[in-house]
Parts: structure tokens; C-alpha cells; sequence
């Protein structure tokens, strides 16, 4: 099938993503599009970042040369300061995680299944990978927004029914943003619930994506930034 | 007399490590926080079959993370390059590049090492829990994935929970930026990371530090690793303190 | 918005506590580290049936524990003498001396309230667990004593450890000495004991503190409790940071 | 049986104790005779002293008056500064415990068993006591030593096959001084070896006063506190 319309940019996914956040919320952000919403956030709503490198609030990403080694962000790139940060060591910046205290994470994702299943570490191809903090985050984090491209370039649908690559996470996903469409993972094994759809889209070219069935939100709604 | 722990060279300071060890390497993965020079003096040490655990296996060369650009990374791949490795416990081993695999993908690959991949919080658990007396415990982290296959799991209040183990090592390689002679340690920044849950974790933990003051030179409500915890101090030649300028 | 935590006054800060609430209250059992407005608003506010959790139940009284000579101490005893407590959860529960015993003990003889005793370092450990998402652990404390009793255990390595489970609290009252408008909280000395612990721990913690800071009015390497557990502060009056003069 | 020669003074039981202390390492005292050690530390001898309050290194006691309520001891006790200290919380100075980082502590006991069993907390007259932090480190001590009377005013032995009180922890205690006498509790069972006695003292007098029976090392020596 022909794509209707085109697809949004990785900017747009992370702006979308950004209205989800709540003033004052604790918020870790993925690698990838994930970090792109710290760019997006509307006016008036003031975070507080976490990151797994140890620390609590943070400025924008250094400018290029004016890197510290001692301020990163857990991408390995350097971060600025800013007034009310916090440093801590890794026990402490995963007891924060794990005990629930990260209001929302937004990762990136290789799958993401019906049920909220989440797989986003290990291509089974290269055989070996990287865990990190995925696992932690997925079932710490009080809300967990997936920001992904709704099909890889090869076409097949990464949200499924069962995801076949191995998991982070099980049931873990509550929103989905995608590059085509807005999609909420409804609680207690309810299914995929289609909230808004890009513009040109429509709910039989996201589901014609998608290798899940969609439920139709009676309040969908095309997609708007404003 | 007056305790101090200072060893003078970094030669001296890893003399006793030997083929087998379990070795802890301290840091997240980039330039900051990480035993560079303990790690070159274990390299030229040349035990082997050591078990190295730290949070990458050494991700630097190929992607640059953490480092500055134009400076030459030295981390874990150093040893592995070397041969000295035999087994890795990692949370990030390998290089999120598949087309520029690191050394210890290279050795994975051709059979040479063997991989424990641990969550990185359950990573940090487990030494914390080494550090601290407690033989196992229960985390929801990687219940029902392929890291919790062949672990214990149970049920509390209608979640599942994997059971994991404290995780020692004969020796902790960690930097901080300051050390008092007692072995007091202050860190900067995040180059905190897994540096404290490994000197408590290590039996013999070695501290490369920037600078080494008299006891009182650190302020006792910011000591981040207390004296307990270090057996051992050595203090990296002046100009190199930024982390990153190596003689 | 600017996030900013500060509630002003001790009856709005433990408004909503309501009967039968968890509460743990900070301290080591002196007057260092204790929320002693917080208690007193609470004795205020008159609730009643609940759970306090904390080191001791309230020993200054009879013994004069960690208060200076003269200063009329104000402890947990506030509640119980109140009526307003039907269980505790401590490690030193009780007076020092046989012969003085505390409004706890005498409550506990006449059935009053029921205690739930706990080894001091199990105590902090459960704090931990439970603000860590730690569900429960191993220890080896207690193992083969009465307060093992009906507890599972196991061997690890020939040793035995008591399964002890995460505690948690609807509210913590704590003290700090420092907090920055955002939460994040610095103590002083030997008054931070249980109080990290119990921030972590609790669903909302809520800070008594000598001051608060504009963000930044605190070294970001020398945080004690981070923001994130933290939802509310409150300032003592000016000339009360001492610890002990109060209003 | 009447004490052949009078019994030593508190003083002297702790000075006793500091001889076992080796230079460097870390000690955590109790409350009563164990707190009275740090007066008689051997000359050249440098000691960390960790205390559950959450602290490393510590002076004396406060002068009176001088007292801060953000310094105490477990005792509650107010201390004075030193340069070198290290505040923390309550997990992590259990976790030291726990951990295995204390070399030395130096607890009173109501009983010791033949088998090291230590019970030092809870008198069943009184109904109910406090454990504090005494069941952590009688397990997490590298070394346990038991510094008390060896016997209360009333007479009967403290020292004992087994145990009748609640126990604080099994097969923990290696080392047992007293009033009377100094006596090694040998590893895995093997009971309790006699190495000292007080000045007029003897192999007799002292197992009259003991409820388990005493081995005689071949190196029995009377105290000496050169």
C-alpha cells in the first residue's frame, strides 16, 4: 500500500511527544528521537530530567568544545549545567527508576506488541547487544511514551501482536507516537486504541501498518502541534 | 601511626592482581570517571583470564561516547586487545554502531570471551548488595525477558520479581577526583556512576585519583566513598587532571 | 511553572494525613534530625490509629537522648501521649533504663499499641528496598533469633539469611537541615541517619528544614535526598535552626 | 566460692580490649564498658571509629555545653570533630556492618554460649527491649569481642553452654574479656579456650564462676596491661 500522505518528521514525533508531559514531572529520555523532545517542551510546563549517568536536571546539550568529561547524559554526550542539579551514582539513579519515582520515560523501540509488550534492545541479527537501562526504565518508569518510526524502511509493521524480538519489557507501553499515528496501549490486555492519525492518514492506512488490530477511539482525531 | 594509604606508582598499585582475577573497572563508559591508567598499568601487568565488570566492555574507540573529540579513548579495550580477558559482565558491551563493532565484539564474536549481560540498575544493584551484606535480592527488572531465563522468580503482590545475586570482585579499579590519605573519596559530577557500588564491592579496591589531600581536605558531608570501602590510593601525574590528558 | 514545594505552615504540610496513615518519622531518637513541627502539627491535627514508623518511639523523654542539658525534648512521645498511635515499627522502641520507662512502653503494658520490633540495619535496609522498587531481600541479621521467627530463610554459601520485605509509608516526615525550592534536601552531620532513607520510602515525604534555597543554593555533588523524593517543605521559624529552640 | 583476689574495674577490662585493636583499623564500640576502649588505645595505634549514627572517624566526647545535636554517637552521646570524618545515612552505615567493613566491634552481653552465641539484648523480665543496631553487627563484625562483667551481682554465670535469653546472634563471639579473666571462643564449636586470668585468679577459680567448661591453652598467662 502506498503511503497516503507523507510521513512526520522525527522533529514532529518528538514535538507530539512533548505535549504529553506534565509541568514539574520527572522525565528520562531514550537515545534517538527520545531525546529530541527536550526541544519541544510548551511553554509554561517545567521538567525535571533524570538521567542514568547520576544526575537530576540539566541544561541543553555543551556547546561543541565546551564538553566536560564530568557532565554527560547517559548518550555519552556532554551536557551544560544548570542551577538545582542533582549528582548521585548508579545505585541511586536506578533506585529512583525502579522504585518509581520517573514520571514518564520515552524510548525508542524495535517492537511494540498489543498488549504493551516492548522490544527495543537486541537485533537478533547481530547476536549480541546492548541492555543498558531499557529494562529498568520499562518497568520503572510510572509512564512509559514509545516514540518510534512506524515502519522500518524495510515496511513490516513493529507494532504486532506478539512481538518476535526478545522483550524489555512485558505490558509495560502506555502511548505510542508515531510517525503516522497517535496510538494508546489500553490497560489490562485491552488492546491498541487509536487516538489521532497524521494528516493525510486515515484509520485504514495506519491499521493497513500496523500488525495489530486497532480499535477506533470515538474521539480521533487527525494530529495537530498547536 | 598515621593511616595512609597512598602507594606511589600505579605499577605498584596493581602488582598483585593476577590470572583469574575478577576485576572491576569503574566509570559509565566514557572519558570521565574511568581508572585509565590502572588499566594501562593492569595491561602491562599481562595477567590473563581475567573476568572484567563494568558497565561497557570498552565502547570508547569506536564511537567516541563520553570522550572529547580528537582525544584518543583508552578503556576497557585495552586488556581485551591484549588478551587478558576472558569473561565480561556488562549492561553496554558492545558499540551501538553494528558497523563499527569495539574489540570485545571482535573477541565475542571468534569465541575468545564469554558475556554475562545484566541490566544496568540490576548491575548496580548487585554490587551494592555486595557491598552491603545482602545475598540476593528481588527486582521487577527483566522479569519474563531473556535476562531472567534460568532465575528464580516469585510473585509479590501480584508482580513478578526475578531473583538476583550480590556481585563481588577480588579487585575495584575506580576513579574519583579527590582522596584523603585515610581513603575518604569524592567523585565529580557524573563520574560518580558505578564507581561507589564497586569500592564497596571489591575486596581490594584501588582509587586513581586527581589528587590526594591530608585528612579535613574533604568536606565530611560530601565524602561519596568512604575510607571502609579503599585499600588503596594513587594519584595521577599533575596536567592530567581534566580526565582526558594522559602522559 | 517555577516548581516550587514550599507549603507554608506545618498544619497545611500534614493536612491530609488521615487516620490510620503509615508515617514514618525521621531521626536517629535525639534531637538531631527530627521533624519536630511536623509532630507537633500532627499531634494537632489529631488523627488517630496510626502506624509510626522510626528508630525509636520516642526515648528523649526519660533518658535525654542526643538533647542538650535543659531543653524540654519533643519526640514521638507527642503522639502516643496523645492517643494517636496504635502501632510502632522501630528498632529502640523503648527507654534505655528499666526503671524510666517511656509513654511507649507504658502504652505497650497496658496493650495500647502494638510494635513490630526490627533490627536497626534491617530498619534502614527495608527503607531502602522500598524506595529502591527492591521487593524484598536476604539478610543475614536476625538469622537464628526470635526476631526471625516465622520468617523464611535460606542458605547462600553455607550462610543463613532472613527474607526481609520492602517498608513503605503514606508519609514521611523528615529533616534537613538545607532544601532548594525543587526539594532537593542537604542534612547536617550525624542528623541524616534515617531520614534519606525514609524520603525515598514514602509516597509523600514531606521536609522540615532550617531553610530553603533558590535552586543552586545547594552544591549539586553534595544533594542528600534528590528532589524526586520529596512533595513537599516546610521552614522552621527563624532562630529555631539549632534543633532545639523552638516556638 | 569466694573471689580469690578482688575483680578488675571497668577501666581495666577496657584497657584490655585496646590491646587487641591493630593499628588501622576499624572499630565500632558499644554502649557502656566497650565505649570506655577508645580512653586506652595503644600509643602508635590509629583507629577508625564508625558509629551507627552515621559517621567515620570521630573525637571524644563533647566538652559539656559544647555539645552539637547534628554530632552525636549511638549512644546519643555528643562527640567533637576531627579532621577526616565522612557523614552518611543509616543504610549505608549498615551496610558497612552488613557488608563486613567494621574490623573490630566491641559489645556488652548478657550471656555468651560455649559456641560463641551472644545474647545481649532483651531481658525476658523486662517484656520488651530494644535490638538497635546490636544483631547487625554481631553478624557483619569482621571480629566480635564481648567485653562485661563475668558475672552480675547475683552471682550466677554469664558465660554458659547455651544460651537462655533471647540471642542476638549465633556463633558470632570470638572473644570474651572480663573482670576475671580472657577466654577465646575456638572456631566451629570447638568451646572456649581460657588464656588469662586476673592477678590472683586461677584456672579453678575462674571455671567456678563459668557455666561452660573452660580449655586450658598451654600458653595460660595472668593479665598483664604492660
Amino acid at each position: 500500500m502506498i503511503d497516503p500522505a507523507p510521513r512526520l518528521g522525527r522533529e514532529v514525533i518528538a514535538m507530539r511527544v512533548a505535549r504529553e508531559f506534565g509541568d514539574g514531572e520527572v522525565v528520562n529520555l531514550g537515545i534517538g528521537i527520545p531525546t529530541l523532545c527536550s526541544d519541544f517542551v510548551p511553554p509554561g510546563v517545567q521538567l525535571i530530567y533524570h538521567s542514568e549517568s547520576g544526575l537530576l536536571n540539566c541544561g541543553p546539550l555543551a556547546d561543541d568544545g565546551e564538553g566536560d568529561v564530568d557532565l554527560i547524559n547517559a548518550g555519552g554526550q556532554f551536557l551544560s549545567p544548570v542551577p538545582g542539579m542533582a549528582y548521585f551514582d548508579s545505585a541511586e539513579a536506578f533506585a529512583m527508576i525502579r522504585g518509581g519515582h520517573i514520571d514518564v520515560t520515552v524510548l525508542g523501540a524495535l517492537q511494540v506488541s498489543a498488549t504493551g509488550d516492548l522490544a527495543n534492545w537486541f537485533l537478533p541479527a547481530r547476536g549480541v547487544g546492548n541492555v543498558g537501562g531499557a529494562m529498568d526504565l520499562a518497568v520503572g518508569a510510572k509512564r512509559v511514551i514509545v516514540a518510534m518510526e512506524h515502519n522500518p524502511r524495510t515496511g513490516e509493521p513493529k507494532i504486532v501482536q506478539d512481538c518476535t524480538y526478545p522483550l524489555t519489557g512485558r505490558g509495560c507501553v502506555g502511548l505510542i507516537v508515531t510517525d503516522i499515528a497517535v496510538i494508546e496501549v489500553l490497560p489490562d490486555g485491552g488492546g491498541l486504541l487509536l487516538i489521532e492519525y497524521a494528516p493525510g492518514w486515515g484509520v485504514e492506512s495506519v491499521q493497513a501498518n500496523t500488525g495489530a488490530e486497532l480499535t477506533v477511539s470515538p474521539d480521533l482525531v487527525e494530529m495537530t502541534l498547536a | 601511626m598515621p593511616i595512609d594509604k597512598t602507594v606511589n606508582s600505579f605499577t605498584e598499585a596493581v602488582s598483585d592482581i593476577s590470572d583469574g582475577s575478577v576485576v572491576m573497572i569503574g566509570g559509565f563508559g566514557g572519558a570521565g570517571g574511568m581508572p585509565h591508567l590502572l588499566m594501562l598499568a593492569l595491561r602491562d601487568l599481562g595477567v590473563r583470564n581475567l573476568t572484567i565488570i563494568g558497565n561497557t566492555a570498552g565502547i570508547a574507540a569506536p564511537t567516541g561516547f563520553g570522550w572529547p573529540d580528537g582525544v584518543e579513548p583508552i578503556d576497557h579495550a585495552v586488556l581485551i586487545e591484549n588478551g587478558q580477558v576472558s569473561k565480561v559482565i556488562a549492561s553496554f558491551p558492545v558499540s551501538g554502531s553494528v558497523s563499527r563493532p569495539n574489540a570485545f565484539e571482535e573477541a565475542y564474536r571468534a569465541g575468545e570471551i564469554d558475556l554475562e549481560l545484566v541490566p544496568q540498575g540490576t548491575l548496580a544493584e548487585r554490587m551494592r548488595a555486595a557491598g552491603a551484606g545482602i545475598a540476593a535480592f528481588y527486582t521487577p527488572t527483566g522479569a519474563g525477558t531473556m535476562l531472567a531465563e534460568g532465575k528464580e522468580t516469585r510473585k509479590f503482590d501480584g508482580r513478578e520479581y526475578v531473583l538476583e545475586h550480590a556481585l563481588y570482585a577480588d579487585y575495584a579499579l575506580v576513579r574519583a577526583k579527590t582522596a584523603d590519605t585515610l581513603g575518604n573519596l569524592a567523585y565529580a559530577g557524573t563520574s560518580r556512576t558505578f564507581n561507589p557500588g564497586m569500592a564497596a564491592a571489591g575486596r581490594v579496591t584501588i582509587a586513581e585519583v586527581d589528587e590526594i589531600v591530608a585528612p579535613g581536605g574533604i568536606d565530611p558531608e560530601r565524602v561519596d566513598t568512604p575510607s571502609v570501602y579503599v585499600q588503596r590510593i594513587v594519584m595521577r601525574p599533575p596536567g592530567s587532571e581534566s580526565g582526558v590528558a594522559l602522559p
